[in-house]
């Protein structure tokens, strides 16, 4: 394969970048969904393994309360609106558009992160009360890790689109970051489940 | 520059690592050095009474502050010689609380060893000739650790038990409080 | 890359220069085992449950061999008629314009073997496991083992609370009578096997297992910690003795008395230096002040054949040596060296040696 | 500035720009070799994002963790040639077994298969990077600082002295005081973090950047291994990070995880613990096969046979592998019939693994043989890893388990496994690739000589452990009483370990004289027919002057029909640019601007290095931590104007 003269594919009229699957920074997101979903996975079976090895459940501590977590739960689900507005945004090339979105999902992230805070301290057990304590604060760690991780990516990202320079990939930057804020919402639910009802019915 | 930080901080992690992680096998001998004899301050004897007095601290200085292991079997003396018996956990009951800054016959390390192997009134027992006197300055390294007089790093952590409240490595030191003039220094501890 | 060779390196070197001064200097006393005749081999069956296992090792055995063999031969056979070639040789690509039906024949026909082969190893594992299971445990020994860092107790709790007793690193089992064992561990987790009489099995904190075996032959089996458990993992052995139902019986009777009283006064000093002393801290004597729980029972010490936990023989010299320095004995044990007069030494041995 | 962004320019194709397509040694070629080059100078040396210079620090990395671990054994084997030796006490020889462990598991055998990956899948698959090139530096570094960690904590007398299964609650805050545990437990979170970072660019690699024909159907099976061991990676390693994690808690915060009396469970740790640890196996074993599928066709002379039942094989065991972690805890009080379950299984998956023996013995049959020193180090594997394969059957066995567990038994049955499935294998390709890192030939005698050393001294050191394992001696004890039967066995075992030792060795001199003095190689010189084959010996920086374009399996052996286009043209020469193509059928999707040499992977990677060994001594380290690793991270994100302006130049909008 080393004739001058044979013809090639000339690839200079392929476009720069592309969105979703094409990309290989989709591949590269989806990974790191693999990885957190499974230690989220593995953690809640912890959960369950150290339910079902104790009589009492939540063993000596109170159920935490419903209030903040359930309010979190809708504000979250809602953020995925101005999530989603951002991700279309994004795939138009709607540069204000997506300034404006990933402005108002900030100010989502910053009211879920505020009542997460609430959330750790209506869990009516501390880390080293008992393993039931252990786990719950785990979880809730864990999750609280990743929103604000997923925070202080898009804060970035916003403020790259204030500044530049801008290129075209960054619109598909955009759009993974809504991928995978999707992925810290939808996650939360079933941990919801179980930190607040697996305290209670289940 | 560089490469005299790297070797402080080195050196300084060595003498640190090495000795928090050291594990002495051998038992030293007791104190042998002449020193005048203490009287035993408390009637009480764990097991048959021994006559005679017990030898003084031979340092002021414990030898197991900095030694995680030493301390960690401190811990576990301290529960199989039964101290919580009357001080459970650090807690007091009986005897006093250990985990607070109140330091009836004084902090220092020889003080503490010298209440532990003297005794002392009111019911603390006279452990002289009853442990070896290595094991008496474990259990004096941990008995610091519970009112936070110890390392982060070499106090213990929390033990595969029922106990409420923070591990020794989690507790915040306290200054020890000047001892009551009521008390006086019992002979021997300095 | 460098720097990890470099201080292991330097490590093991100061390492082999102190081991060397080590060898050289120190009277390093770790005793030949002291019970050279006990049997300890998994093939070696004394009782059912370890002969049902070996019956098992012999199957597999059998049927692993013939299937290494038989690769081993293909592959010499390969290498003997196969033609030789050079990296020049142009390859051949026949085979992906062509199907290879002999080839694919005898891959399929090895394939099917194998499964057929190893669908009949899980039948004889599973038979075997049921084997296992159904060890009749009419009119059974029970013992209670907990396991510590390193050492055992063995309390027998058949009969009422009255009849229980307790000792230490050696326990006596009837021959012909299945024995049941709740396993429990103290501190860390540990596992208990004697080879020649059953499969191991863990003792975990927080949990309690059971093991049975029976012992058809009288003799001394070995058993030891299986279970990497710290320091003394090495020297944490178990002795089963396997005795007549009638000689069993005496030593039951003998073993739920307390301690014989001592007669000459040097065991009665010895006894009173005992009871004065670091050893009652730890040790117990049934009838005697000493009662604390956290190192072997004593009550009838000089009956056992070692010390220890199989470190030493039970004789009056190992003795002597071992209250003197344990550490050098058993490097990490809980024991500490307790600084005796020499006639109290003495006195204490010869105490202990009177504790049938 | 996104003005062009609202109205796209025309500029891409058309801009007069230097694009490749010329054949080596024209100017665009040269370009080329100038755009793809590491950073130079000191400062530069900090920054390389070229996949083959961070994959060969790598490799070194490993193997002189490979050394060390190998000199730990040394020590161990001494003190156990005779009974009651004194050459190490407890102390000490717990510190070296749990070390020895560690090292080969988590610092040689995994990611020695990934970095051999990561250097020659984009030579197999025909492109000039792997994806996230500077993932795969960061990678790279923290691998390297937590090894280091280990090590220097090790050298201070705070070596993990608990097994490096650290079973709990003997790692635990009780009966582990000291940091010594934590540091083995912080070393597992570099590890596995750099590990799954790797798996993450394997398979991103593998499924975008392959060459324009390269079908999954046509993936090399070595590919194809790597591929399934990335996936593995990703389901297996979280279960250790996060058991891992919950054991520093437990020692650091005071949390209950493994504590009984508060609702812990010990076994807790060993569920977690093995539902990584038996797929970690695999994950050593997988790559080991995909080499011998490499170097098998090549020295048959000879297209592999059977090559779907071979990837179907593979997948096949990725699956099984995660449903027999229970055959590590058969001595537990589990119910019995959750083991029978686990028998099943773990036989099972002999099955995928004779599948592929057959099948290379079918290829070496009907092919003629080339026995060269790396076909050697393959047909060794197949008496090596049968007789371990045989006994694992043994110990999948329950009542077989029970007798056996936990002794030199299964010392030797893990060692016939891992040596012979991933460490010969890891040889043959050694000497199979090294003329494509080095551009030299390895020398065949001294091949040969290491050759035989190894296997005999193999198994010589390790054949006796299976009779001690049934004469009763249990693992990880550091000493031996005589009188036991144990003396002469283990005698013997430790010559087999010096003579191995020997025999590595020679394959060590071998390499340092042949990288220096060794006959130069020609591009193909074993007549192989991957693609890394079809450039030059070592591939220019670029690995690929033309990108070619690939009609079979094997595109060596099977070049382009006539008038077929046989490779891209149109990609930048003076800008790193990739081509990035399709998941299934690699059809050319579109062209991506690539990183360039940057300080950052290294930067985060320090500031990674800092949280970590932070948080071994205070839990606040996770705060102040974060906010040092922060400030690269967004430096390593922020576009710098001149980067943006270049790939500005070559965008095109889809």
């Amino acid at each position: 394969m080393n004739d001058a003269r044979a013809p090639s594919i000339d690839v200079s009229g392929l476009p720069s970048f592309a969105f979703s699957h094409r990309s290989p920074m989709w591949w590269g997101t989806l990974g790191m969904m693999a990885i957190e979903g499974t230690v989220f996975a593995l953690t809640v079976a912890t959960y369950f393994y150290l339910r079902s090895h104790s009589d009492t459940w939540p063993m000596t501590a109170r159920p935490p309360d419903l209030l903040w977590g359930t309010l979190n739960t809708a504000i979250m689900l809602l953020s995925a609106v101005p999530n989603h507005l951002a991700k279309r945004a994004g795939e138009r090339y709607d540069v204000p558009g997506v300034r404006l979105w990933i402005i108002v999902g900030l100010v989502f992230g910053l009211a879920f992160i505020a009542v997460r805070v609430m959330e750790f301290a209506a869990l009516n057990v501390r880390w080293d009360s008992n393993a039931y304590g252990s786990v719950v604060w785990t979880l809730l760690g864990l999750h609280t890790v990743h929103m604000v991780t997923d925070w202080a990516d898009t804060l970035v990202l916003g403020v790259l689109f204030f500044t530049g320079p801008l290129e075209g990939k960054r619109f598909v930057d955009v759009s993974e970051n809504s991928m995978y804020w999707y992925f810290v919402v939808w996650t939360w639910l079933p941990i919801y489940l179980v930190i607040y009802w697996g305290a209670r019915a289940l | 520059m560089k490469p005299l930080i790297v070797f402080v901080v080195a050196s300084a992690m060595l003498l640190a690592g090495c000795e928090r992680e050291a594990r002495r096998f051998d038992t030293p001998a007791n104190n042998q050095t002449a020193s005048e004899q203490a009287q035993r301050a408390s009637p009480l004897q764990p097991g048959a009474s021994q006559g005679g007095p017990v030898r003084d601290a031979f340092r002021d200085k414990s030898p197991y502050d900095g030694n995680a292991y030493a301390v960690n079997q401190g811990k576990q003396l301290f529960r199989w010689y039964n101290c919580n018996g009357c001080h459970s956990n650090g807690g007091g009951g009986i005897g006093p609380p250990l985990m607070d800054a109140q330091w009836k016959y004084g902090s220092e390390p020889a003080q503490i060893f010298q209440t532990i192997m003297q005794g002392r009134p009111e019911g603390m027992p006279s452990f002289g000739g009853h442990i070896p006197e290595d094991q008496v300055w474990q259990i004096v390294a941990y008995v610091r650790s519970m009112s936070g007089q110890l390392r982060k790093d070499v106090a213990p952590s929390r033990s595969d038990t029922i106990y409420a409240g923070p591990p020794e490595n989690a507790r915040m030191r306290l200054v020890p409080q000047p001892q009551t003039p009521d008390q006086p220094t019992p002979q021997g501890a300095r | 890359m460098v720097p990890p060779v470099f201080g292991l390196c330097l490590r093991l070197v100061l390492l082999a220069v102190l081991a060397l001064l080590l060898a050289s200097l120190s009277d390093y006393a770790l005793a030949a085992t002291p019970i050279p005749q006990a049997v300890h081999d998994a093939l070696d069956a004394m009782g059912p449950q370890a002969s049902h296992i070996a019956s098992l090792w012999n199957v597999f055995l059998a049927a692993c061999a013939a299937v290494f063999l038989a690769i081993l031969a293909v592959l010499l056979y390969v290498l003997w008629r196969t033609p030789r070639a050079d990296g020049g040789d142009v390859p051949d690509l026949s085979s992906l314009r062509e199907a290879e039906p002999g080839p694919q024949r005898h891959v399929t026909r090895a394939v099917v073997v194998s499964v057929l082969a190893l669908f009949a190893l899980v039948v004889a594992s599973v038979f075997t496991d049921r084997a296992l299971a159904r060890l009749s445990l009419a009119d059974a020994v029970n013992i209670e083992v907990t396991a510590h860092q390193w050492w055992w107790t063995a309390k027998y709790v058949n009969g009422g609370p009255s009849d229980s007793f307790t000792t230490a690193n050696e326990i006596h089992v009837p021959v012909g009578r299945p024995v049941v064992v709740n396993l429990h561990a103290d501190d860390v987790i540990h596992s208990l096997w004697v080879p020649s009489l059953a499969g191991k099995k863990d003792l975990i904190p927080g949990r309690s297992t059971v093991m049975q075996f029976r012992a058809d032959h009288p003799g001394i089996y070995r058993g030891q910690c299986a279970e990497f458990c710290g320091y003394q993992h090495a020297l944490m052995g178990l002795l089963v003795i396997a005795e007549p139902p009638a000689q069993f019986e005496t030593w039951v009777q003998g073993q739920r008395q307390s301690a014989t009283e001592p007669t000459d006064a040097k065991a009665l000093r010895g006894k009173a230096v005992f009871e004065s002393s670091s050893c009652a801290m730890c040790h117990a004597i049934q009838g005697s002040l000493a009662s604390a729980q956290h190192a072997p029972d004593l009550t009838h010490v000089a009956s056992r054949q070692t010390l220890a936990a199989g470190t030493l023989p039970n004789t009056p010299q190992d003795l002597s040596a071992w209250i003197s320095n344990p550490q050098l004995h058993k490097p990490g044990t809980n024991m500490p060296a307790t600084p005796l007069s020499k006639d109290d030494l003495e006195a204490i041995v010869a105490y202990l040696g009177g504790l049938k | 500035m996104d003005r062009p962004l609202v109205e796209p320019p025309a500029r891409g194709s058309d801009a007069p720009r230097l694009k490749d397509g010329p054949p080596p040694g024209s100017a665009e070629a040269r370009a080329l070799d100038e755009t793809w080059a590491d950073p130079p100078g000191f400062f530069g040396w900090f920054c390389p994002v070229n996949h083959k210079t961070i994959a060969k620090r790598f490799i070194v990395t490993t193997l002189a963790f490979f050394a060390a671990g190998g000199l730990l054994a040394a020590v161990m084997r001494a003190q156990l040639s005779r009974p009651e030796n004194n050459l190490v006490g407890p102390d000490m020889y717990n510190q070296l077994f749990t070390m020895h462990g560690t090292t080969m598991m988590f610092l040689f055998a995994v990611p020695v298969m990934q970095t051999v990956a990561t250097y020659m899948l984009p030579l197999m698959l025909g492109t000039r990077n792997v994806a996230f090139p500077r993932m795969n530096a960061y990678a790279y570094w923290i691998f390297l600082f937590g090894g280091l960690m280990l090590y220097i904590a090790f050298f201070f007398n705070t070596g993990p002295d608990a097994g490096w299964f650290a079973y709990v609650p003997l790692s635990g805050p009780q009966f582990a005081p000291g940091k010594r545990v934590d540091f083995w437990a912080q070393m597992i979170t570099f590890t596995e973090m750099s590990a799954l970072v790797e798996a993450i660019v394997i398979i991103t690699t593998i499924f975008k950047f392959r060459a324009p024909g390269m079908t999954l159907n046509r993936l090399p099976l070595f590919a194809w291994s790597m591929l399934v061991t990335s996936f593995m990676v990703l389901f297996a390693m979280p279960a250790v990070m996060l058991a891992s994690t919950a054991l520093i808690m437990d020692r650091l915060i005071g949390t209950h995880f493994y504590n009984p009396a508060e609702g812990g469970d010990a076994l807790l740790w060993q569920h977690l613990f093995w539902f990584f640890g038996h797929p970690e196996v695999y994950l050593i074993f997988i790559p080991g096969l995909g080499f011998l599928s490499a170097i098998i066709p090549t020295f048959a002379r000879r297209p592999i046979f059977g090559y779907t039942a071979m990837v179907l094989s593979l997948i096949a065991t990725a699956f099984l592998s995660f449903g027999l972690w229970v055959h590590h805890m058969f001595a537990t009080n589990l119910p019995e019939l959750g083991k029978g379950f686990f028998t099943a299984v773990s036989m099972l998956i002999a099955i995928p693994s004779a599948i592929q023996i057959y099948c290379w013995l079918a290829t070496l049959w009907t092919g003629r043989l080339n026995l060269k020193t790396p076909l050697l180090f393959v047909l060794a594997f197949f008496f090596i890893l049968v007789l371990g394969g045989m006994t694992g059957l043994m110990l999948a066995s329950v009542p077989l388990d029970l007798q056996v567990h936990d002794t030199y038994f299964v010392v030797a049955h893990l060692h016939y496994v891992l040596i012979g499935g991933a460490v010969f294998p890891l040889f043959g390709a050694f000497y199979y690739w090294f003329p494509k890192f080095s551009g030299r030939m390895m020398s065949e005698g001294l091949g040969r000589w290491s050759f035989w050393l190894m296997f005999i001294g193999f198994n010589l050191a390790f054949f006796p452990m299976h009779l001690l394992g049934l004469h009763g001696m249990p693992r990880r004890v550091y000493t031996y009483q005589a009188g036991m039967g144990w003396d002469n066995l283990n005698l013997a075992s430790t010559i087999g370990a010096y003579t191995l030792a020997l025999g590595i060795f020679l394959s060590l001199v071998n390499a340092i004289r042949s990288a220096r003095s060794g006959e130069p190689a020609p591009a193909d010189p074993w007549g192989g027919g991957t693609l890394e084959w079809a450039t030059a010996s070592p591939p220019a920086t670029c690995n690929f002057h033309r990108v070619p374009v690939v009609y079979g399996r094997d595109p060596v052996w099977e070049p382009p029909p006539p008038g077929a286009p046989a490779y891209v043209s149109g990609l930048a020469a003076d800008s790193r640019e990739q081509l990035v193509t399709t998941v299934l059928d690699a059809l050319p999707d579109h062209r991506i601007s690539y990183p360039t040499p940057s300080p950052w992977p290294f930067l985060s990677a320090v500031a990674t290095t800092i949280l970590f060994v932070g948080s071994i001594f205070t839990p606040w380290a996770i705060v102040w931590g974060s906010v040092i690793v922060a400030v690269p991270l967004v430096g390593w994100f922020w576009p710098t104007r001149r980067e943006a302006a270049e790939h500005m130049a070559l965008e095109k909008q889809p």
